[in-house]
């Protein structure tokens, strides 16, 4: 059985559909790459999967239940982690507020938990007191992925985690990336940034006009002509 | 596929039944969350306020005694049966009811095929004018003065203040002050007040001045406070409001205070060998009123659709963008704010003259926010929807207080009132006859585009996120 | 993709006082504690495009927000010199009035009006140059239909540059992303800028739409002479349409010179763009080493 | 036959005009109920004996409201049952219909409005049955000056048209006593009535009172804010004389103020006790019953307005019409619970004499007639 | 000088004042933080809670009063009535006239008129059910001084208000800034979806706030009724005046309404040695237009995410 399983799902916005049909999976340890254009509907598979948006139909498995209907916060609960498109840090929770909410639904020590965050993303631990708000856009996003993590989910939501992030910062957080998958959690990853992408995941799909185009092994997509000539930006600029 | 009901750990699920396989049963306890019984609970719990409602007077010495009346049986059975019976209704259509739904659908939708056809709109734009002008001759002088004084005078504010809220976003509470500036202007130009004029005024000239004097005003307020965020706009404007009712009651030697202004003169004309007073009866009033009524939205509509009614629209959804753009955003909201004072500043003089008496206590908080309801009510940035949600929302009460089959309560009246605010914000926000514009911003609003209106405008760029 | 050439080409090689359009002098705009920009100074020539990068937080956009009158900086001074030869101080300026001068922008998230139209959203723009008061309006008085038709006229004009004439009728709620950022740039054209500025046009657009973007940028730069003011993180983008660049951090200039110069550049490299390498591939192939921003 | 005679017999409605809803609704309803209550009584035979016409009740709501109150009185005239009309209830409603009820030669007759100008316009259909301002004020300010012997006073006004041209003539009165008066306006708060003010306001208020050293305070106002006043004068430890008028004599201001602050209290009224007679009884316990809480405020003034004018339609029979009516109230001299009821030319209540009361151990007492007490 | 006269009396009523608008701006201030939404019914909620103080205690007691320690039980218990009478009421609110509009994501002006909707009903049919005279909430104790400072004279009324009202502050504080329930209400406020991503469930936090903002009205109602009497019309003077003091504070800020509370109560009350009573409101609605002028988002700032 799949971790997740979308089947036949479609999503609307009002009348307007963002999501026609998709099936996909992810299978426990893996990293699957969801590759598309702006608004081929990337976000919104992520956001139905977590609860934030609904399908008109079709089905969201998570273990094998549906949990298309299910509230966010129950989605979290069952082992769903989302870092939301654009970080959404709490502006004015510090850095260490910041991680105890991504460890909302659980009780307990949270020490533990933090010094690993702190050990994934050093630069946070220098700021733990800072308000989330005043951080630069790099550390936001490594605060965010960090918040997710707090919630020990076994499957992780990555909505373009690159997103406006200067190259240096991106090459630290693909890193990170790959080190959270070694330590056993399953990953989709949302990229509009194929090439990085495609070089750290296992399989990846193609999203255009909310439909799925093209799926495979992610080495594959990456050798693929039509993948490079639209995504890689092989013919693109001049 | 494993068992569903490991998911009921979780507290709070909001699993709804239908999203779940037919084959599944859904536990006792979470019923309620089914929509048929949810709908239910609401009735009956509908039924008890109702009966409380049409109860009997409490009398604030035996505890509870309006509550006891109230609960007995035949009443009390009486309103669960409407509620519970409507409940029937509800569902009956939800479940068997596509066909009525598409045959409601369709009849809803006649006046909105009907109206941009340009020929049929202008055809009943020209038949109601007549109406406008004929009918009333034929009221008796209550309902000539109904006419006067609650519907078109509330008409006319409606309008005005629909310019300030409708157009502009701007959330004004604090509207009846310019009321209160016009008739005050009208009382001292024609001398009924402590403090006398410099000249004595033809009290028909009072209206322009009366005009100019509100508007003047509401440049003066605006300038300042209108950089103030909706809210905050909001709390300044009602404080203004309560202020300017203060000093009227305080400035005794300038106002007349509490005791109110003396007797002012009507309406007269005298030029050009016309020599026309309005007098006590209300039809002539009435027809000054629609004059000024039809020019009023003549214009407002002009307004809306030229280059100053895309500038409101643009500031109204994103202040700093249309800053950007070049607009000057306060000279645009001065604009709108000082439009909407002249034409409460004008009603406020029309009422003076009528009545030729006023006296503090007629401008309280509460009727501006009983104008901004009829706004809302009529649906928000729509002319025709100020002009019959004030119509009806005034006309209403007064029909059911004086006919004989309803009758009821005029103390109950403002109960009524609340519930319908309550029940219309809850299906259907937009108002009895939206304009195309709001109708767009509250179906992006319901998809979490936009907030369709300017109460958070002016806030930082990097304003987070509110509620999904 | 080929390398960074400037495009120096069809501008009269003045002197550098002459056709200067912007000086920036030793500008410093504090929140609180937190200083985002301190003692930044730059120019910008005319008919130049200028780019601004650095790493998140550096400051690039709070100098677009001083140089529109969003923010007030606490010190240093910025003038503008317009074509008519006035020399105009822009801090401690409206939004509106910046605008009027001649100084346009687009936002890093865009800001539109979602419930107006494609041609609404730039008839705005375009209008906000029409003299038309509220009289004009209600009485519709000749001069202001007039006023209307040409706007209209204009309008359309720029919807057909940018390309979205097909799109004019549609809500600008539901146009895609790209067309999105057309339609904010045609907006801000709308109000005859002689200096626009871009604030990450081309975050989160894919390799194909950013090649029409650069081509959109410089048809506007080199047909409309329109300065550009370039904010962007797309390295490639960067290198393919600046004639220089400055680079801020923590608030600092740290370098500005040609593209091949900050490529060249250690600060830059030490703070921004890691190891140096070919332009040629697309955005974050770059860089082997450090630290976060 | 029983059938036919009834449906000869004709109906005259006397309607009530005055605040149903809003802010000052509980006024209004002290006073419509006993509009109601003497029509009840008089078509049961009981106040009048037996009447040749049935009469009628109607209640038409002007909120207190000088905006609405045309607009109520054009439906009271277009009624043509309507013969004559209780009310309006508040100063401002009746100046602002008078001159429709005038042109209707319909007569009114107010059980409240005080404002002495209302008499002075040549509406020869107004009538009132409560003495005005300019008679009750400076009765109040001879009795503090001859009887308590005050130096100083403060006199508050809660703002109200009633209120203010009662303290207006107080305080000008006390002046002519050689009494010091100090005088603030503290407007009527929401606890109690249509006012604007705030709670809040009586404790510095209270502050600026004891610190004036005054050793007296007249309020002019009704009961509600009177009591929270009275509570926080004794606080701030003022310990001079309390004074108030007919809108404070409600035993509601005992309750609310506590027998301890309210002891002692002067409150005066161009009314005499309603008194132990069986028709003050039948007219208290009627009340109590139809309306469901006590008698208050202006309840008995109404009471008094309404049998009045039925006395006139007695007189009148199945002739009456509504110009009749005005004449017969010119004319009529009516015994009520309040006082004898007889009208002067502009409408006053004729020799209206003030009486003084105090609240002596949690009940208000009738001391007397201000001109005897001061002898 | 006249500034001097009677300052030690007018700064006592004025705090006494000031703790009352403050309690009543926390509920204000809590759920515009959640919502960003004027809860224009929280004068009702407030009203609710004199009756229900009223209404317990008159059940329990009648018209006794006690005295002694007895008279400390006594005012626990209208508290507490109160509280519960306005968290009641206010949950009932949410409920009904709010999370429906929530549900369709309605505008905030649509939130603006349901709530003016639902304060009309619900003070109106008050004023049908329990009558339109002011209900006496008997005292346990006197309206005499108690005992002065520097000569001005102390009710016990006043330190009944300033017990009750700081130790019901210093309790909100805590909750907000230090518990689950606090850190929910924050991140709701400062990004409700993502605060979801995170397990927070939105519809009960905000219930949550609703009702925490309606325990401290009702109290509030309970212990003004206490002096003033219980009427159908009760929250509306008191509830604009404390909405004023949140704003000047900072709204959404759970400190700020404090601190606005305090200082619009002195604001109000110190200069009344100097001016006349009936100009009270113009002074506290001028410093309110001038606060917002010159420091638009209130003394201590906005949002609710500053209270920790
Ligand atoms: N709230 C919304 N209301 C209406 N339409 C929406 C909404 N959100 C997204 N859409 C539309 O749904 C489609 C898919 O959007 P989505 O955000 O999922 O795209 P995406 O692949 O994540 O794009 P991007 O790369 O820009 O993040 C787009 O056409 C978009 O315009
Ligand atoms: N309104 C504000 N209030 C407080 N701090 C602010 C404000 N605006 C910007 N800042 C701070 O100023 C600094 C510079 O921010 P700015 O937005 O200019 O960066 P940037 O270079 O545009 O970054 P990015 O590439 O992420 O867009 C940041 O630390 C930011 O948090
Ligand atoms: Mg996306
Ligand atoms: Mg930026």
């Amino acid at each position: 059985m799949s971790l997740l399983q979308l089947v036949d799902l479609e999503v609307r916005y009002g009348a307007i559909p963002a999501l026609r049909g998709v099936n996909l999976s992810v299978e426990t340890g893996e990293i699957v790459t969801l590759l598309g254009a702006n608004g081929a509907g990337k976000t919104t598979t992520l956001r139905t999967i977590s609860g934030l948006q609904h399908p008109a139909s079709g089905r969201v498995l998570f273990e094998g239940r549906a949990i298309g209907d299910v509230a966010p916060h129950d989605v979290l609960a069952l082992g769903v982690g989302h870092v939301p498109e654009g970080r959404r840090i709490f502006p004015q929770m510090s850095v260490l507020e910041n991680l105890e909410m991504g460890a909302y639904r659980r009780r307990g020590n949270l020490r533990e938990d933090v010094e690993h965050v702190f050990s994934l993303f050093p630069v946070l631990g220098q700021r733990r007191r800072q308000e989330g708000g005043t951080l630069s856009g790099g550390e936001q996003q490594m605060l965010a992925i960090g918040r997710a993590l707090m919630s020990h989910p076994r499957l992780l939501l990555l909505d373009e985690p690159s997103m406006g992030l200067a190259p240096l910062v991106v090459k630290a957080i693909f890193e990170i990336i790959a080190r959270i998958r070694s330590q056993g959690t399953t990953i989709l990853l949302v990229e509009q940034n194929a090439t990085q992408a495609l070089q750290l995941a296992d399989r990846g799909y193609v999203l255009e006009n909310g439909e799925i185009v093209m799926s495979g092994a992610a080495t594959d997509l990456l050798g693929d002509p039509r993948i490079r000539a639209a995504y890689l930006g092989e013919t693109a600029a001049h | 596929m494993s068992d569903p009901l490991e998911l009921t750990e979780i507290p709070e699920r909001t699993v709804t039944s239908a999203a779940l396989p037919p084959d599944q049963r859904t536990p006792w306890h979470k019923v309620v969350h089914n929509d048929d019984v949810r709908r239910l609970f609401a009735c009956v719990i509908g039924g008890f306020v109702l009966a409380l409602m049409t109860g009997p007077e409490g009398d604030g010495i035996n505890m509870l005694s309006g509550v006891d009346g109230a609960l007995r049986f035949p009443h009390l059975g009486i309103c669960l049966a409407l509620t519970v019976g409507l409940w029937v209704l509800i569902t009956v259509r939800h479940r068997f009811g596509e066909r009525a739904r598409t045959a409601s659908a369709r009849v809803s939708a006649l006046p909105a095929r009907l109206l941009p056809n340009a020929k049929f709109r202008g055809l009943a734009l020209v038949a109601l004018l007549a109406l406008a002008i004929v009918y009333p001759a034929h009221l008796n002088g209550y309902w000539q003065s109904v006419l006067v004084q609650q519907v078109g005078i509330y008409v006319l504010l409606a309008i005005g203040l629909n310019v300030v809220v409708g157009y502009a976003g701007l959330l004004d509470l604090g509207y009846i002050a310019f009321f209160a500036i016009g008739a005050y202007s009208d009382a001292f130009w024609t001398g009924a007040l402590p403090i006398h004029p410099p000249a004595n005024l033809n009290p028909f000239w009072v209206i322009p001045i009366a005009i100019a004097t509100a508007m003047l005003a509401g440049v003066i307020l605006g300038v300042p406070t209108l950089r103030l965020r909706g809210d905050y706009l909001a709390i300044v404007t009602l404080g203004f409001g309560e202020i300017i009712q203060i000093v009227a009651i305080n400035l005794q030697g300038v106002t007349g205070g509490a005791i109110g202004t003396g007797t002012i003169r009507h309406f007269a004309l005298h030029v050009l060998g016309i020599n026309y007073v309005w007098g006590l009866d209300p039809l002539p009033y009435y027809y000054l009123l629609l004059v000024f009524v039809v020019l009023a939205l003549f214009a407002f509509h002009s307004l809306e659709h030229s280059r100053i009614g895309r500038a409101w629209a643009a500031i109204r959804e994103d202040e700093i963008a249309a800053e950007a753009s070049g607009i000057n955003v306060l000279k645009y909201k001065v604009m709108a704010f000082a439009i909407g004072a002249s034409t409460s500043g004008f009603a406020g003089t029309l009422v003076a003259s009528q009545i030729r008496f006023f006296e503090p206590g007629d401008f309280t908080v509460q009727l501006s926010i009983l104008i901004l309801v009829l706004v809302i009510f009529g649906g928000m940035g729509s002319l025709p929807g100020a002009v019959v949600g004030a119509a009806v929302l005034e006309w209403l009460p007064q029909y059911l207080h004086v006919h004989p089959l309803f009758g009821f309560q005029q103390q109950d009246l403002y109960i009524y009132f609340g519930a319908i605010l309550i029940l219309m914000m809850i299906f259907r926000p937009e108002g009895l006859i939206p304009s195309r514009r709001r109708r767009i911003e509250l179906g992006l609003a319901e998809h979490g585009i936009g907030t369709a209106d300017a109460m958070t405008a002016g806030a930082s760029p990097s304003e987070p996120a509110g509620l999904p | 993709m080929t390398s960074a050439a400037p495009l120096a080409d069809g501008l009269p090689a003045t002197s550098p006082e002459a056709d200067l359009l912007v000086e920036v002098e030793k500008l410093t705009l504090r929140f609180g504690g937190l200083t985002s920009l301190s003692q930044v100074s730059l120019t910008q020539r005319r008919g130049e495009i200028l780019s601004v990068i650095g790493p998140n937080g550096a400051g690039k956009t709070s100098l677009f927000n001083c140089l529109t009158g969003v923010y007030t900086p606490q010190e240093g001074r910025i003038v503008f010199h317009r074509r008519d030869g006035r020399d105009i101080s822009v801090v401690g300026v409206r939004p509106h009035r910046v605008n009027r001068f001649g100084i346009a922008r687009t936002f890093q998230t865009s800001r539109l009006f979602n419930a107006l139209t494609t041609f609404e959203n730039v008839k705005i723009g375009v209008e906000s140059r029409s003299r038309t008061g509220p009289l004009g309006a209600i009485l519709h008085l000749p001069h202001t239909r007039r006023e209307e038709r040409a706007a209209n006229a204009r309008v359309r004009e720029l919807l057909e540059f940018v390309g979205l004439t097909h799109r004019a009728a549609t809500l600008a709620s539901s146009l895609p992303y790209g067309d999105r950022r057309r339609l904010e740039i045609a907006r801000a054209l709308g109000t005859g800028p002689e200096l626009l500025l871009l604030d990450e046009p081309a975050a989160g657009t894919n390799p194909a739409e950013k090649g029409d973007l650069v081509d959109l940028i410089r048809r506007v730069n080199r047909d409309r002479g329109v300065s550009v003011l370039l904010i962007e993180h797309d390295m490639g983008l960067v290198m393919s349409l600046a004639e220089r660049i400055v680079v801020l951090n923590f608030g600092q200039v740290i370098a500005t010179g040609s593209p091949a110069e900050i490529q060249q550049n250690p600060a830059v490299i030490e703070a921004y763009l890691g190891a140096p390498e070919a332009p040629a591939e697309g955005a974050g192939d770059v860089a082997e080493s450090g630290e976060g921003a | 036959t029983a059938a036919t005679h009834h449906a000869a017999t004709k109906t005259y409605t006397i309607a009530y005009e005055g605040p149903l809803s809003g802010g000052n609704q509980q006024l209004g309803l002290n006073m419509a109920y006993s509009v109601q209550l003497a029509i009840q009584q008089a078509n049961a035979g009981k106040t009048f004996g037996k009447l040749p016409f049935k009469l009628a009740y109607k209640a038409a709501d002007d909120q207190g409201s000088a905006t609405q109150s045309p607009t109520t009185a054009q439906s009271l005239i277009g009624d043509k049952s309507v013969i004559a009309v209780v009310g309006p209830a508040f100063s401002g409603a009746t100046k602002a219909a008078e001159p429709l009820y005038h042109a209707a030669h319909l007569a009114t007759v107010s059980p409240s409005a005080t404002l002495p100008a209302l008499a002075d316009s040549g509406w020869n259909n107004f009538f009132r049955v409560v003495a005005d301002d300019d008679a009750q004020g400076p009765a109040d300010a001879l009795y503090a000056a001859k009887k308590l012997h005050v130096k100083s006073v403060f006199a508050v006004d809660d703002a109200s048209a009633y209120a203010v041209g009662l303290v207006d003539a107080f305080a000008k009165r006390a002046k002519q006593l050689g009494i010091k008066v100090t005088h603030q306006e503290a407007p009527g708060t929401t606890q109690c009535q249509a006012g604007n003010g705030n709670v809040q306001q009586y404790g510095a208020l209270a502050t600026d009172i004891v610190s004036s050293k005054a050793n007296a305070v007249f309020y002019g106002g009704y009961y509600c804010d009177f009591a929270l006043l009275a509570k926080a004068v004794r606080a701030a430890g003022f310990t001079g004389y309390l004074m108030s008028d007919d809108g404070s004599l409600d035993p509601h201001y005992v309750a609310q103020a506590g027998a301890a602050i309210a002891d002692g209290t002067y409150l005066s009224c161009a009314c005499t006790n309603l008194g132990n007679t069986p028709a003050a009884k039948a007219f208290s316990t009627g009340f109590r019953k139809l309306a469901g809480f006590p008698v208050g405020t202006y309840s008995a003034e109404a009471y008094d307005a309404t049998n009045t004018v039925i006395a006139v339609l007695k007189k009148l029979g199945a002739r009456a019409t509504r110009p009749a009516v005005v004449a017969g109230l010119h004319k009529v001299i009516y015994t009520g619970l309040t006082k004898v009821v007889h009208f002067q030319p502009d409408g006053n209540i004729a020799g209206s004499s003030v009486y003084e009361y105090q609240v002596k151990g949690g009940k208000i007492v009738e001391l007397g007639m201000v001109s005897k007490l001061v002898k | 000088m006249c500034f001097t006269q009677n300052f030690w009396s007018l700064l006592i009523s004025g705090l006494a004042d000031g703790f009352l608008y403050a309690l009543i701006a926390l509920g204000y201030t809590l759920v515009y933080g959640v919502l960003q939404l004027i809860n224009f019914a929280h004068s009702e909620v407030f009203m609710s809670g004199g009756f229900a103080g009223y209404f317990v205690l008159q059940a329990t007691l009648g018209s006794h009063t006690t005295s002694g320690w007895g008279s400390v039980g006594y005012v626990a218990l209208g508290i507490a009535a109160g509280a519960a009478g306005g968290g009641v009421v206010a949950f009932l609110l949410e409920r009904v006239a709010y999370r429906p509009l929530r549900r369709r994501k309605a505008p905030r002006l649509a939130f603006l008129i349901s709530a003016i909707g639902a304060s009309y009903f619900l003070y109106n049919i008050a004023g049908k059910e329990f009558g339109h005279n002011a209900l006496e909430i008997p005292a346990p104790f006197t309206n005499l001084p108690w005992f002065s400072i520097f000569g001005a004279p102390v009710q016990a009324y006043y330190v009944v208000i300033a017990i009750a009202a700081i130790s019901m502050l210093l309790l909100v504080d805590r909750v907000v800034s230090s518990t689950k329930l606090g850190k929910g209400i924050r991140a709701v406020a400062q990004d409700a979806e993502t605060a979801s991503l995170m397990g927070v469930n939105i519809n009960r936090i905000i219930s949550q706030t609703f009702v925490l903002g309606g325990l401290l009205g009702g109290a509030a109602g309970f212990l003004f009724g206490l002096n003033a009497g219980v009427v159908y019309t009760m929250g509306f003077t008191p509830a604009l005046k404390a909405f004023t003091a949140a704003v000047l504070g900072g709204i959404g800020n759970v400190r700020g309404a404090m601190l606005g509370g305090l200082v619009l109560g002195i604001a109000e009350n110190l200069p009344m040695g100097c001016v006349q009573t009936a100009w009270r409101d113009v002074i506290a609605y001028g410093i309110l237009a001038i606060v917002l002028l010159f420091r638009p988002t209130g003394i201590l700032g906005e949002r609710l995410g500053r209270a920790a």
